[in-house]
């Protein structure tokens, strides 16, 4: 059953993939980014209680965390490229 | 009562599931960014809390339900600030939502 | 049968390694050729790590009553080759980040048609 | 799994979005460390791949980029896609043909695990009484090796400074647009999540670092997660802000301080009658000897990689673009 599970959590991921490729802006494509970490959380949380080992699930809260901050930091500089395209061009 | 937890379990694993799919689906039919914020953050939250709560039902040791709980406190914190802050910069990067209903269709 | 399916993950590697090579060779923007460069890297990190896997095998964390353990040595040493690899393509970026300085741009071709003209 | 990595750097190469998808091609390759039972590594491969290279190659591009980004692919010769082509399908002809005398997958008889494996796996415990192998292997058995892995991550560093230039008065002018302009300082509900969550990386990383030796973790990912809290931090709140909590100098000499502290851990063992890098002799008996050299090496280790990680990205960060080269690049 668990196998089920983490099979279905796959292909909501591939979804997402599909999604990151096709998405027409970009901020579609970091959406797709930051589902598709989500979903490898849960992916990693499920394989974790299927077989029993408690450090899988460690795992699973670092891509958390690093997850957010990769999001952030496409934001963050897809904002400061913006500005600098807008100061490059008033010069 | 053990067996009810266990089905207890299923149950929110089973509807976590459910509702991470229509949410993947969503995330390809919808027709504008802000609507696919939308699915993606369903998926996000409720998709990623009944899971993890459905695998805290079935897990055995207590460790593993401390470490589920952290990640889920973290998924519950970051993955809506996520969103916000997309939203919010898709925004100030005048990316137009498609306000009228009838255009739907087309 | 057994055959495909024994060599299967060396087949993913070659065609990740030679997918990355590709890029390496045919892209002439050089952040391109980083991006190429570190799935080549992620493929040598998968031909060790696969190789030290073992039928049955449970991470290598000594724990009671388990038997058969993956092989922890090339976990050891992609575990520093990945640490390694980060380190360096920071060193590439940063030479990158110079030769746009110097050149203005990072497209191959341009930079070569500079250094021809000078 | 397998194909949907395989997938995902095929697509890769068409778009200019190929740092996302490298992100996620990062991902699930972690995922397929995990599966594999490589936790440790996974754990590495999460919090680089993931988090710390994507950023800095973001960081390149945002210093590289210009108007005119997506122009120059559409104009490649024929010569320049099929020739490349022709030789990568000739040498992954001749790999492939090469697998045919390599062991099967998971075949437990393979070579490689007959070697030195069985005898790290059976005495290690007895040795060093640490459960986690991989930790035992890479800071004792290994010690040279991951040594001289941290002297590679030192000069890295080195070299990055060298390149991108020391900042180290504090003061310079290069770098203030970086904190004023952009810093996602309007976005109040951002700032109060990472208030929360910057301890809660900070403290994970220290979980890492000091229960490697029973989990997966060690010096190497410990680094790599603080770096990450401090990166998360300069996104957030500027990067002069960043540098009111940790100066480029506390950088500079921690990055030393954990070269030095692994390296005089082997002295320190020289000095007290055994070889280099030899813990037997640092305290009465072996086995303790072993949990404090393994302890202060991983620190050394977790120290230097955070200290470069960081002092690295605070040099792209803080890289603008310079006048005097934008016209340069204007000819």
């Amino acid at each position: 059953m668990l196998i089920v599970a983490s099979f279905s959590i796959l292909f909501i991921m591939a979804l997402a993939l599909l999604r990151a490729f096709l998405g027409p802006t970009i901020f579609d494509r970091i959406l797709a980014v930051n589902m598709f970490g989500t979903k490898t959380v849960l992916l990693i949380a499920v394989l974790g209680v299927a077989s029993g080992e408690a450090s899988f699930i460690d795992i699973a809260i670092v891509y958390a965390l690093i997850n957010f901050v990769g999001v952030i930091a496409l934001l963050r500089f897809f904002e400061y490229g913006k500005v600098q395209a807008e100061k490059a061009g008033d010069e | 009562m053990d067996i009810i937890l266990h089905l207890a379990g299923w149950v929110c694993i089973v509807a976590g599931v459910f509702f991470g799919i229509t949410g993947a689906i969503g995330l390809h039919r919808f027709p504008d960014f802000y609507t696919r914020i939308h699915a993606a953050s369903i998926t996000d939250t409720l998709c990623a809390g009944l899971i993890i709560l459905g695998l805290m039902l079935q897990s055995v040791s207590i460790m593993m339900i401390i470490k589920l709980s952290l990640v889920l406190f973290i998924l519950a914190y970051t993955g809506p600030t996520a969103a916000h802050t997309l939203a919010k910069t898709a925004r100030k990067e005048n990316i137009e939502p498609i306000l009228d209903p009838a255009g739907e269709e087309s | 049968m057994s055959l495909v399916l024994g060599l299967f993950n060396y087949w993913i590697v070659i065609i990740l390694m030679m997918i990355g090579f590709y890029v390496v060779i045919a892209a002439s923007n050089l952040i391109k050729k980083i991006i190429g460069l570190n799935i080549f890297q992620t493929s040598v990190f998968i031909l060790y790590i696969s190789i030290g896997k073992v039928k049955d095998g449970a991470a290598p964390i000594l724990a009671d009553g388990v038997e058969t353990y993956a092989n922890p040595l090339p976990h050891v040493l992609i575990l520093t080759a990945i640490v390694v690899g980060v380190a360096t393509t920071a060193l590439g970026l940063a030479l990158i980040v110079r030769i746009k300085e110097a050149y203005g741009t990072i497209e191959e071709d341009e930079i070569n048609e500079k250094d021809g003209s000078l | 799994m397998l194909v949907s990595t395989a997938l995902a750097t095929v697509f890769m190469r068409d778009l200019f979005a190929v740092i996302m998808l490298f992100g996620i091609y990062s991902l699930l390759s972690a995922g397929f460390f995990l599966n594999l039972s490589a936790p440790d590594v996974a754990l590495t491969e999460a919090a680089i791949g993931a988090g710390i290279s994507p950023i800095l190659m973001l960081g390149t591009l945002a210093l590289t980029r210009k108007k005119s980004e997506s122009e120059p692919q559409a104009k490649k010769s024929i010569n320049g896609v099929f020739l490349p082509l022709f030789v990568v399908t000739i040498t992954g002809a001749t790999l492939i043909y090469a697998t045919f005398d390599m062991p099967h997958f998971m075949d437990p008889e393979a070579p490689a695990h007959n070697h030195v494996a069985p005898r790290y796996l059976e005495q290690s415990y007895k040795e060093i009484h640490i459960p986690n192998v991989v930790s035992s292997v890479l800071a004792s058995y290994r010690g040279f090796d991951t040594l001289g892995e941290v002297f590679v991550i030192f000069t890295a560093g080195i070299g990055v400074l060298a390149l991108l230039g020391f900042l180290a008065d504090g003061s310079g002018r290069t770098y203030w647009q970086f904190a004023d302009t952009a810093s996602l300082r309007h976005h109040n509900i951002l700032h109060v999540i990472s208030k929360i969550l910057i301890p809660l990386i900070l403290l994970y990383a220290l979980y890492v670092q000091f229960h490697g030796e029973y989990s997966p973790g060690g010096g190497f990912q410990a680094g790599v997660l603080f770096a990450t809290a401090f990166i998360l931090y300069t996104m957030i709140y500027g990067l002069q802000a960043a540098y009111a909590v940790i100066s480029p100098k506390v950088l500079y000499w921690s990055m030393v301080v954990g070269v030095l502290l692994y390296a005089g851990t082997g002295l320190a063992s020289v000095f007290l009658g055994g070889n280099y890098l030899d813990y037997n002799v640092l305290a009465h008996d072996p086995v303790h000897g072993q949990h404090i050299g393994i302890i202060l090496v991983e620190l050394g280790v977790g120290i230097c990689v955070a200290a470069v990680m960081m002092s690295v990205f605070f040099n792209f960060a803080g890289r603008t673009f310079d006048p005097s080269s934008q016209k340069k690049g204007g000819e």
